[in-house]
C-alpha cells in the first residue's frame, strides 16, 4: 500500500505488485479451483467481466454455470446465495455497489442473519456477499454510499473490509471457510492500489490472512488513528504528515467491521492516550461512533483528550468534484484532528 | 377402487384431522397464554397441507410461511417438537427461538417458516439451484400466499427459476386474502395461474379444498419439476375458515362467504366421500379422531415436561458452533 | 406516561385518558380533516382497520381514497408516497412493522433521502412514514427489531420516536408540516399505554410538540439516563427505583433521532457528570454509542465516570419468553449500570 | 403531404440531431476529463427521445434514467444547464450535484434522473396518484430499460398502477441488454410487452429506431393513459450504438451485430427519408447540422463560463431550505 499521496495509492501497478483488483480476481480464481462448491454470481460477473472487472477471465476459465450473470434482481440472487448454502454449495455473491444492496436487504437481514439462530442452531449460511463501497469517483448521490460500518450493527454477519492487497488476496479463503454469512467491502478507491513491497504495511501476514482481527499498519506513540477499507491510504498519509512534525501515529486497521477487534484498539489506544476515528460513513450513527464509545467505555481514565472522529460530511454525496471532495474525509482533517488531541 | 387407493384416501383424511384437531388444541393453548406471539391458523386449508406436502419425496425441499403448522406435521415433524416450539421450550423444533411462524427441520429438509411474505422464494430458488448444479433429482416446494405475489421478491424469483431452469416447485395457497385484503384490492389481474404463466412455466389452478385434486396436481407438477425443463406454478385455490391470526377480529369479511366457503370444507368433504364409498363408518372415523386426540394429548404432555433453554444460551446460534468438521 | 412497572405501563386506560394508539389515531384525523392533500396508504390501514388498530374506523370517516388499502409491495407503496409528495400531497405511509421497511429501503435511502440535495433543493419529498418497532411480544427474529437507530444514520431524513401519548398526539402535525421526510417510529409495546395526569411526564409540553428537541421526563443530579421510544417506561422505572436508595436520576427523552438535540444531552451530562444510555436496537453501531460518542466528545472533562450503555443483547430476537426477556434492556440492566456510573 | 406534417418530421430530425450531437461533444469532453463520474449515452436510441418525450404535453411529467440526456434535451431543460450540470456547475440543472445521471427540472416537471435500476418507477406511480386524487389531466412518462423489468419494483408498480388505474404511461427502452448482459440472459419470457399485459394493461411494442412510429404510438398511448381507465406500458425496441458507460470495453456484444443495428440508424433514417420524399435537401441538412453545431457550441461557452458553487454550500439541500410559504 503506498504511504504517500492519495494520487500514487490509486497507479496500477506493474512492477509493483498485483493490484488490489489482481489479487481479489486471483483469491477468486483460487477459490474456484479449490472447491468445486465454490461458484460466483451477480449482475455482469460473466460476459461483461465484472463491472470493476474483478472477475474478468473467470467465466472463459470456469464456465456459466459457476460464474454465473444474473438478471437485475438483487433480492433473489441474494436471496438464491442464501439458499444455495444452505444447499450445500458456497456460494460468492457480487453486488455491483453497495447502494444496490438495499435492495436485498431483507435477504440479508431477514434471512442470512437470522436463520441459524431462529432455526435453534440447525442450519447455517456459509455465503459470501462482496461489494463495491464508497465515493471518490463523481458518482454523485446514489453510487458513492459507505455503508459498511452501518451492515457491522447487525448480528449475526461478519463484515469485512480488506484495505490492502494482501487482505484482499487473503481474506476469501477464510470468508469462505466461514459457515455464517460474511459480506466483503471492497472500497472502489482501492482495486489499483498496490502494496509497496513485501514488507510494507500490507505484508504483515500474507500467508495465512484471518477473518478477524484488526492489524497496527503502522505503530506509533502519540495518538491512535483507527481506520478500515478506502481510508487506510489517507490515514497512512496523514501519519506521514504528522510524523514530519514529530508527532508520532499509531494507525490501526480494523480489517473486520463485526467483530471489532476491540482489544487491539483499546491496547492501542492504552499506549497513545489519544483516538482518532477515521471512517468514510456518514458521521452520526457511524462505525467510528461505536469505536469511540467503547473506548470511552473500557479506556476511559487511559484517554488524555477526547476522542476524535472525522468522518464524511451528512449530506448524500455531491457530484461536482470540489464539492465531493469537501465531502470526504481527508489527509487535512486527519492531521488536524490529531494535533487537537496531542495540542 | 383398490385397497392402495382407499388407504391413501383414508390417510388423507387421517392427515387433514390431525391437522385440524392439532390447531383446535393450539387455539385453546393459545387462550391460556401457553402458546403466545403471534400464530395463524391452515384451518381449512388443510387439504393443501396433506395434498401437496404429502405428495413429496423425503429428500425434496419444503419452505414455507408463518402458516406453516399444517406443512411441518405433515411433513413429518414430531407433533411434540411443534408444540415445544410454540410453548418456547428447549426441545422444540426450533430450540425455542423460533416459536410458531418459524417451524425448522433439517433432517427432514423443512426450511421454515418464514414470517416476512414472499422472503421464501428466493430462498427456494436457491436450494434448487444448488440442486441444479449438483444434478440432484430432487424438487423444492416453496409455498406461499396470494398476498406474497405482489411482492417484488415473486417476480424477481419466478424469472430467475424460469430462465435458469431450476427445479423449484411455485405452490400459491391462494385463500382470496392477504390478512384484511381480498384478492381483488391486491392484484389487478387476479387470474394468478396466468400471472406465472407469463414467466413461461407451467402454471394451473387447483381445487385446493380437495385433497386428492391437490395431489394429483402436484404429481403432475413434480414430474415437470424434478429432473426436468425448469419450475412449475400451482395456484390452489382455498380459503382460511379462522382469522388471519390470533389477533385478528376479521371484520373484513362477510359472514356469508365464510358459510359459503365452509360447505366445500375439505375434511368434512373427503369424510364424507368416504362413507358414501363405503371405505370409512362411523365407527371408523371415531376411531381415527381419538387416535389423532390421544397423539394430540401425549405430543402436549411430552412438550409440557420438557425444559426450557437455560437463559445463559441466549446467544448460541447467532453463529453456527464449531463442529470439528472441515466446513 | 406511568413511572410505574411495565405492567402497569401496557394498561389500556379509560379514566386514565387516550392511549398511545388513540393519541395516534386522533392525530390522523385531525390531519385528514384539516389538510385535503393528506392521506394514508398502506397495508391494512383500512378494511382491517390497521395491524395494530391504529386507523381503525378512518376508512368509514374518510373514504378508500384517503384511507387507502395497499397491496404487499413494500417498494412500491413506499416509493409512491414519495412520488405522491413530488406530486403536490401529504402522503402518511404505513409500514406494519420496521421489519418489512427493508423492502423499501431503496427507496427510502437512494430516493426520498436524497433527491432534495441530489436536485440542487428543486424538489423536496414532504412526506411522513409510520411504522411499527421493537420486541416485547414474543414475535422472534423477523418482527421484533428495533432499527429507528440505525435510520438515523441517513442524511435526508428525520426520525422521531414519539414515547409519550402527548407526543404521539401532537407530533403528526409538525411531521406533516416539514418538507423533508420524516419517519415515525410507534414501538409496539406502548400502543396500550396511557399518560398518568396532564402533568405526568409526557404532558410537558401538550399544545405544540415540536419535530425536534429532546425532553427531560424526569429531573435529577446524579446520573443521565438517555432513552427515546420504547424504552422511556424502562427507564423511568430505573430512575424510580435509583431514587429509592437515594440516587437521583435524570431522564432524557431523545424524542427525535435525526437531528439529535446534542445540547440537551450535553447540558444533562454537565450537571450529573455521569451518561448511563438505554436503547433497544442491538449494542453494536446503536444510536446509544453516537450518543456516548457525542458526549465523550463534546462533554469529556464533565464526565467523572465511563460512559454506560445499556441495549439490547446482540441476538436476533428469541421467541420464548425467558430469552426474549433477557435479550431486552431491563429496569435492573438499567438500574446497575447508573450504579456503576455513580460507584 | 401537408406543410405541417413535413415540418414535424424535420422536427423530429432536429431533435435527433441535437441530442446526437451533443452527446458525440460529450464524448470529447468526457475524454479531456471536463465530464466526470459514469456517463451513459443513448447515441441510436434517440427516436425515442424525440418520438416519446416531445409527444408528451408541457403539464406531463417525466420520470427517467441515468441514460437520460436525450430526454432531458427533448423535455426542454436548456443544453447549457445539462452541460453545466455535467461540469459540476451551479448554474448546472441540479446545481452541480447530480452530474449526468441526475439531471432534475422542476419547472418542466423532470423528475431525474434516477440512477437505481427500476427505482424510478414507484415514484412515476406516486405522481400518477397525485395526479388521479386531484383529477388532473395529465401523464406521468416513466422510461426505463429492458433490466429494470426484471427487478422487483417493476413488478409492484405494474401492479399498483393498474389495481388503482393511474395515468402512468411504461415506456421500456428495450435497447436489448442491461450492461454486458443480453435480452435472452436476463429473462425467460423475453416479449416485454407481453409481461406487461399480464398486468392487465394495453401494453404493446414498436420499433424504437422509428421517431414517427414512436410518436404515433405514444399519442394513442396517451389518450389512453390521460384520464383514461389506467396505465399503459409500450415497448420501444431500440438499440445502443455505444457502450453501456464511458467505462465499458463493450466485450459482450458481436461487431456484426452491432452492424447490423447501424443500418436501422434512426438520424440517418428519417435524414433519408425526408430527403428520398424531398422535404429535406443536402443544403437543408448542412444549415440543420450547423444551426445544432452551434448550439452546442454556444451552450458549452455558457457552461465553461459558469461558476461552481461555493464549498461552503455543500450541506445545502440536504433538507429542504424554508421558503417562507406555507408548506
Ligand atoms: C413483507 C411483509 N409485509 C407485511 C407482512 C405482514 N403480513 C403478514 S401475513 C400478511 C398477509 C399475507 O397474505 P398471503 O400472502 O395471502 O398469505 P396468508 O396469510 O393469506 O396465508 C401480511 C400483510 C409481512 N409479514 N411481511
Ligand atoms: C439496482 C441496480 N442494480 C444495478 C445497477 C448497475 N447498472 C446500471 S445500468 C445497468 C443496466 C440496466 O439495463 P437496462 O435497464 O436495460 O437499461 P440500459 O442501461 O440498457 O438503458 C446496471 C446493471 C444499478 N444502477 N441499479
Ligand atoms: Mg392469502
Ligand atoms: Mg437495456
Amino acid at each position: 500500500m503506498s504511504t504517500g499521496t492519495a494520487a500514487a495509492a490509486t497507479t496500477s501497478g506493474t512492477d509493483r505488485g498485483p493490484t488490489y483488483r489482481e489479487a481479489l480476481r486471483e483469491a477468486l480464481r483460487e477459490a474456484l479451483h479449490a472447491d468445486e462448491r465454490v461458484f460466483l454470481m451477480g449482475e455482469d460477473v460473466g460476459r461483461y467481466g465484472g463491472c470493476f472487472a474483478v472477475s474478468l477471465g473467470l467465466l472463459e476459465e470456469f464456465g456459466p454455470d459457476r460464474v454465473r450473470d444474473t438478471p437485475l434482481s438483487e433480492s433473489a440472487f441474494v436471496g438464491a446465495g442464501i439458499g444455495a448454502a444452505l444447499g450445500g454449495l458456497r456460494p460468492i455473491v457480487e453486488i455491483m455497489t453497495v447502494n444496490f444492496s438495499l435492495l436485498a436487504l431483507d435477504q440479508i437481514l431477514n434471512n442470512a442473519a437470522t436463520l441459524s439462530h431462529m432455526s435453534g442452531g440447525q442450519f447455517s449460511v456459509p455465503l459470501v456477499v462482496r461489494m463495491t463501497t464508497g465515493a471518490g469517483r463523481q458518482l454523485a448521490a446514489q453510487h458513492s454510499h459507505s455503508l459498511e460500518g452501518w451492515y457491522a450493527h447487525i448480528p449475526g454477519l461478519r463484515i469485512v473490509a480488506p484495505a490492502t492487497v494482501a487482505d484482499a488476496r487473503g481474506v476469501l479463503a477464510p470468508a469462505l471457510a466461514c459457515p455464517d454469512p460474511v459480506l466483503l467491502f471492497e472500497h472502489a478507491g482501492l482495486y489499483g492500489t498496490t502494496d509497496d513491497a513485501p514488507d510494507g504495511p500490507g505484508a504483515d501476514d500474507p500467508a495465512g490472512v484471518a477473518l478477524d482481527g484488526a492489524a497496527v499498519r503502522r505503530p506509533g506513540t502519540d495518538v491512535s488513528l483507527v481506520t478500515y477499507g478506502g481510508m487506510l491510504p489517507t490515514t497512512l498519509a496523514a501519519a506521514e504528515r504528522l510524523a514530519e512534525d514529530g508527532t508520532s501515529a499509531e494507525v490501526v486497521d480494523l480489517r473486520s467491521l463485526r467483530p471489532l477487534d476491540e482489544e487491539t484498539v483499546l491496547a492501542s489506544v492504552r499506549r497513545t492516550h489519544r483516538l482518532v476515528v477515521v471512517d468514510e460513513g456518514w458521521r452520526s450513527g457511524s462505525l467510528a461512533a461505536e469505536v469511540a464509545a467503547r473506548v470511552a467505555e473500557h479506556a476511559f481514565y487511559d484517554l488524555d483528550a477526547p476522542p476524535e472522529r472525522v468522518c464524511s460530511a451528512e449530506v448524500p454525496v455531491p457530484y461536482a468534484a470540489h464539492l465531493e471532495r469537501a465531502a470526504l474525509p481527508s489527509v487535512d482533517g486527519v492531521v488536524a484532528a490529531a494535533r487537537r488531541t496531542v495540542g | 377402487m383398490s385397497a392402495t387407493v382407499a388407504d391413501d384416501r383414508l390417510d388423507l383424511l387421517r392427515g387433514m384431522v390431525r391437522v385440524r384437531r392439532f390447531e383446535e388444541r393450539c387455539v385453546e393453548l393459545y387462550s391460556t397464554e401457553r402458546i403466545r406471539g403471534f400464530m395463524h391458523l391452515c384451518i381449512g386449508e388443510e387439504a393443501v397441507a396433506v395434498g401437496l406436502v404429502g405428495a413429496l419425496e423425503p429428500g425434496d425441499a419444503v419452505v414455507s410461511t408463518y402458516r406453516e403448522h399444517g406443512h411441518a406435521l405433515v411433513r413429518g415433524v414430531p407433533m411434540s417438537a411443534v408444540l415445544a416450539e410454540m410453548f418456547g421450550r428447549a426441545t422444540g423444533c426450533s430450540r425455542g427461538r423460533g416459536g410458531s411462524m418459524h417451524l425448522f427441520d433439517a433432517a427432514r429438509r423443512f426450511y421454515g417458516g418464514n414470517a416476512i411474505v414472499g422472503g421464501g422464494l428466493p430462498v427456494a430458488v436457491g436450494l434448487g439451484l444448488a440442486d441444479a448444479l449438483t444434478a440432484r433429482p430432487v424438487a423444492t416446494a416453496c409455498l406461499f400466499g396470494d398476498g406474497a405475489v405482489a411482492e417484488g421478491e415473486f417476480h424477481e424469483c419466478l424469472n430467475l427459476a424460469a430462465l435458469w431452469r431450476l427445479p423449484v416447485l411455485f405452490c400459491c395457497e391462494n385463500n382470496r386474502y392477504a390478512m384484511g385484503t381480498a384478492l381483488e384490492r391486491e392484484h389487478a389481474e387476479t387470474d394468478l395461474a396466468l400471472r406465472a404463466a407469463a414467466y413461461g412455466m407451467p402454471a394451473w389452478a387447483v381445487d385446493g379444498m380437495d385433497p386428492e385434486a391437490v395431489r394429483a396436481a402436484t404429481q403432475r407438477a413434480l414430474a415437470l419439476v424434478r429432473g426436468g425443463p425448469g419450475p412449475c406454478f400451482l395456484e390452489l385455490r382455498t380459503y382460511r375458515f379462522r382469522a388471519h391470526s390470533m389477533y385478528d377480529p376479521d371484520r373484513y369479511r362477510d359472514r356469508a362467504e365464510i358459510a359459503r366457503w365452509r360447505e366445500h370444507d375439505p375434511v368434512d368433504g373427503l369424510h364424507a366421500r368416504l362413507l358414501a364409498d363405503g371405505e370409512l363408518d362411523d365407527e371408523g372415523w371415531a376411531r381415527l379422531v381419538a387416535e389423532v386426540d390421544a397423539e394430540i394429548r401425549e405430543a402436549e404432555a411430552v412438550a409440557e415436561a420438557a425444559p426450557v433453554e437455560p437463559v445463559e444460551d441466549l446467544l448460541r446460534f447467532v453463529g453456527a458452533e464449531p463442529t470439528g468438521e472441515t466446513p
